[in-house]
């Protein structure tokens, strides 16, 4: 579903490159998050998944990118916006203010691709009840709460039916309550509807608990990838400029201290470490 | 023709609302402050400088609708030819490189607000019969006091006010350009001309 | 605060749900009817007969009429005393001590205050009986891009959000010891470190919104569906034309009456 | 320095009551972390500490000053206020500039605005950038700057609202240190924030509030062991007291060390 061959890029006026090397394929509904310090490049890779690297902030590029099926670097971004979903961590920067209630701002994306009216409601509905929003339809999309517009900003992407979603940090900005249903979100998309799901994040507790897969950048360049359960209980996290979970951290000063063994595997969710633990 | 769909680019589109809404909001702070100021066109004059004399003309004549039509200003709707004179004049300015010094961007402002207190008086004149509620309405009664036609006492109000005020507009907008990293100045068409 | 940069009323009134052009083509004939009415006093006939129980089938007569006070009073104030005291050479009516009113004077304010309330009048109207979005839908598919649409909706929708950036930036600057109170210099020098975070800040905004519009297929090209629908009827449509050639018609007048004596001299 | 906040009501011009009773008593050298939901009230009783707020009812005083006789721009050289959005203050064209803003407008000498200036920048780990343009830093580099720009003016009382939002692991750390900095100094320091395992790692007070109320004060560990109370927040227990929960064990270890001290043998 996505698909990347050894690509490097650079910001015009920069002179190193935000992205290094980069190969890897993401299959059809996989949830894969994407962690490193800030800085390792987390947000230019989601740009390039859609096309905005460097479509949108030019630069240079070598190496092929493809999603669902395009070559993003060079399809123009009309076409591919129906297919690549993009979310970013500011939800008042995602919502185009061009309508004036929650219902019209979802159609907002749908009404561009001319899809006709009788088709629009029901998706509308669906996807509302899905991402929570129900009850707020015939709101302002500014009277909502900071989550409660990420979930809007989130639903407006994904009523278009994207075969991939791709989300720069998108709880940054939430509440750890906020964060959490956002995640929940994204798990069962991934699980129900194979949407693939692509997401650059901090909360390494919720990836932990919700990714099926994490990669992890550093200056650019890709150091690490497997499931979560390998990659977070690593001990080269350091290196990158990540803390693992506190979970992580426990189980290992208690193999340290001799109260557990050395050779039971590192827990990175709060189940792993209970089971560790018991 | 290229030029123009350069001009009016996604970032054209995103830019003006917030430059509309910047001339709003900064002018209603300033109205609030009681200055001797309007600075009602700060974002028009931006956006002139930096994506064209039509982008800026367009972004002038729909500060002066929306306020109308919003119902909080209605008496700024008929004046939208002269927001839209002053982006298209900013836009001129910019393309021949006035906002690349401080003192050139004065001048371009002052021209700018003489220019616009020609345009604006005989909108004055027929709605509202030269008079805009204001202290300044006190220059007008001084030359219609000495005799003055309808007309030229509108003008002489509007050329007492509208230059130091454009002058002030364009002066800030120099400064903003200049702590502007290039960046960010960099994805609008006219980047070239003001920096 | 409100939502939105507009003082529309959202009741459910016979005004509120005619068509959008409906009301425009209402709006449009009122300011014809302000700007080339000959006389002094048909502007405020017009304004009693078509403005007033307009706002009164809509339910917003009171509100209308406050606002419209408001705007009005000072311009009107201010005209009445500087063409009214002032008029060069006019004929004194009423003396004021070492001042006298001029009866052209008198006049000219009556019929330019009329002037100013019809079109004042014939905007708030409109504003308070009209959902901008479905103005500008109606717009849209009338020809207006839809690039001017999205422009005067958004605007409508983030002023209200820079005027809390705006005092949220003057409460940062205090925070950090900057003078706000004061004479005039003092709120002049306050002005400049308001001024540049809010257009600053908005500017490294702006990727971010067209990124975001671009996602949402803005950009592509061919014909558009709307979620948003509106009801119109073929009576409204007659209306409508029939406003216009009114319209037309008083233009027309108002032409001939300014070119005859002109032509006949 | 000693903050007191007497039965502090406040009610936003527009009719929202914010604050519905808020009694604190603040000492020199203690660092309280304020935590609950959006919209709880925690960012208006900052306000209220340097005076942007002024009390509808009740009384808040810093030291000998009771807030509603002072300006803000007075206050602000006792207490110390770090917003948000870092945007929201750039007005400077360089980062030393930026941080000697604060400095400056408190009437601090030319010599020492730069020197502490200079410290604070040294402090957030930007002693490299200080000529670097504010926006060419990263999102969360400048907020860094922002929190030296405010370390700068010296105060006696600091505030930050919500300064780990957008750092990674080096950026938590940086701030940790600062908190503990300003700890030895025996400044005060408040904090508003969501993140519970920033704010248990380094403040010794809790304040929980909940719709203009304080819902719990206490020491951390205290506060941290009532799942129950924190959930009507919005917050849920740090990591580690979660875990201990689930374990079974009856403590609330703030540190790694605490819990394995509880751990069975």
């Amino acid at each position: 579903m996505i698909r990347l061959a050894d690509v490097t890029y650079r910001y015009p006026r920069a002179t190193v490159p935000a992205l290094d090397g980069l190969s890897f394929e993401v299959s059809t509904g996989q949830f894969c998050a994407v962690i490193g310090a800030n800085g390792a490049g987390k947000t230019t890779l989601c740009s390039a998944l859609a096309g905005f690297v460097p479509q949108f902030y030019r630069g240079t590029i070598t190496g092929s990118i493809e999603v669902a099926g395009l070559n993003v670097v060079e399809s123009p971004l009309a076409d591919i916006a129906g297919t690549v979903g993009l979310v970013f961590s500011n939800p008042f920067n995602q919502i185009t203010g061009a309508r004036f209630t929650v219902r019209d701002e979802i159609a907002f994306g749908l009404e561009n691709m001319a899809v006709p009216v009788a088709e629009m409601e029901p998706r509308i509905e669906e996807i509302m009840r899905f991402a929570g929003l129900e009850g707020l339809a015939d709101r302002s999309p500014f009277a909502l709460s900071g989550g409660q517009q990420q979930r809007l900003a989130i639903a407006s992407v994904l009523v278009m039916r994207p075969k991939v979603v791709v989300l720069d940090e998108p709880t940054s900005q939430l509440d750890p309550v906020g964060a959490k249903e956002v995640f929940s979100v994204l798990r069962s998309l991934a699980t129900t509807a194979e949407t693939t799901v692509f997401m650059a994040e901090q909360k390494l507790e919720w990836v932990a608990a919700f990714a099926d897969r994490v990669l992890v950048l550093h200056q650019g360049k890709l150091v690490a990838d497997g499931p979560p359960g390998e990659v977070l209980a690593s001990p080269d996290l350091g290196r990158y400029g990540l803390q693992p979970t506190r979970y992580t951290q426990v189980a290992r000063a208690a193999q340290l201290a001799g109260l557990r063994s050395a050779d039971t595997p590192l827990p990175v969710t709060l189940e792993q470490a209970v089971e560790f633990f018991n | 023709m290229e030029r123009l769909k350069r001009d009016f680019s996604t970032i054209s589109l995103v830019m003006i609302p917030v430059a509309i809404a910047i001339n709003i909001v900064i002018g209603t702070i300033v109205y609030a402050l009681k200055l001797p100021l309007y600075l009602d066109s700060i974002g028009t004059v931006f956006a002139g400088a930096v994506a064209g004399p039509w982008v800026g003309a367009l972004t002038g004549a729909l500060t002066n609708i929306i306020w109308g039509l919003s119902g909080i200003n209605p008496g700024y709707t008929p004046y939208w030819p002269v927001a839209a004179i002053i982006g298209l004049l900013a836009g001129i300015f910019s393309g021949i490189g006035w906002f690349k010094s401080w003192w050139k961007a004065i001048i371009a402002g002052l021209i700018t607000g003489l220019v616009a207190a020609f345009v604006s008086g005989p909108i004055t004149t027929y709605i509202a019969g030269g008079v805009t509620g204001s202290g300044t309405d006190v220059v007008v009664a001084v030359f219609r006091n000495a005799g003055w036609g309808l007309l030229p006492s509108t003008w002489a109000q509007g050329a007492i006010s509208d230059p130091f005020d454009k002058a002030a507009s364009f002066l800030i907008v120099w400064v903003v350009i200049r702590a502007l990293p290039l960046r960010f100045l960099d994805r609008f068409s006219r980047a070239e001309d003001v920096r | 605060m409100s939502q939105s940069f507009s003082l529309y009323i959202p009741t459910n009134s016979g005004m509120h749900r005619l068509h959008p052009l409906t009301k425009l083509a209402l709006v449009f004939l009122c300011l014809v009817l302000g700007l080339f009415l000959p006389g002094v006093w048909l502007s405020y006939a017009t304004f009693a007969l078509i403005i007033i129980p307009s706002a009164l089938w809509g339910g917003v007569l009171p509100r209308l009429l406050s606002a419209l006070f408001k705007t009005a009073l000072p311009i009107a104030l201010s005209l009445f005393l500087i063409q009214g005291l002032f008029w060069p050479g006019g004929t004194p009516i009423l003396h004021l001590g070492p001042l006298s009113f001029k009866e052209e004077g008198l006049y000219f304010s009556i019929q330019r205050t009329g002037r100013f309330i019809m079109i004042i009048g014939s905007f708030l109207l409109l504003t308070f009986t009209t959902r901008p979005d479905e103005l500008m839908l109606a717009l849209n598919r009338h020809g207006i891009p839809n690039s001017i649409t999205y422009i005067i909706l958004s605007t409508m929708q983030i002023i209200p959000r820079f005027q809390a950036k705006a005092n949220t930036i003057l409460d940062a600057q205090r925070s950090r010891g900057l003078e706000t109170e004061g004479n005039v210099l003092v709120r002049i020098r306050a002005l400049l470190p308001l001024i540049q975070p809010l257009l600053l800040g908005s500017i490294v905004d702006i990727d971010e919104r067209a990124i975001a519009l671009e996602v949402r297929a803005f950009g592509r090209k061919g014909p558009r569906t709307s979620l948003l629908t509106l009801h119109d009827t073929p009576a409204q449509r007659i209306a409508r034309w029939l406003m216009l050639l009114a319209a037309v018609a008083v233009i027309a007048w108002g032409i001939y009456l300014w070119l005859a004596p002109r032509f006949i001299a | 320095m000693n903050l007191v906040i007497d039965d502090v009501g406040f009610t936003y011009p527009g009719g929202a009551e914010a604050l519905r009773g808020v009694s604190l008593r603040i000492q020199g050298g203690e660092s309280i972390a304020f935590i609950g939901e959006n919209g709880a009230g925690k960012t208006t009783l900052m306000k209220h500490l340097n005076g942007l707020l002024k009390p509808s009812r009740g009384r808040v005083t810093v030291d000998d000053w009771d807030t509603r006789e002072h300006t803000v721009a007075k206050l602000a050289a006792r207490v110390g206020f770090v917003f948000q959005n870092p945007d929201d203050q750039i007005v400077e064209r360089t980062v030393i500039d930026e941080v000697a803003f604060g400095p400056r407008r408190l009437g601090q000498s030319e010599t020492d605005a730069l020197a502490n200036s200079v410290a604070a920048l040294e402090i957030v780990g930007l002693s490299d950038e200080s000529r670097t343009h504010p926006y060419d830093l990263s999102a969360s580099q400048r907020k860094l700057m922002t929190l030296a720009s405010v370390l700068a003016m010296r105060t006696p009382v600091v505030i930050f609202d919500e300064p780990t939002m957008g750092q990674d692991a080096r950026g938590l750390k940086l701030i940790g240190d600062i908190v503990e900095e300003l700890k030895r100094e025996k400044r005060i320091v408040l904090i508003i924030t969501h993140d519970i395992d920033f704010c248990s790692a380094h403040f010794e007070r809790v304040v929980a509030m909940a719709d203009g109320r304080v819902l719990i004060d206490g020491p951390t560990a205290e506060v941290m062991a009532r799942a129950d109370l924190l959930a009507t927040t919005n917050v849920e227990p740090p990591q580690l007291v979660r875990l201990a929960q689930a374990l079974g064990l009856p403590v609330a270890p703030l540190t790694i060390d605490g819990l394995i001290a509880a751990l069975p043998r």
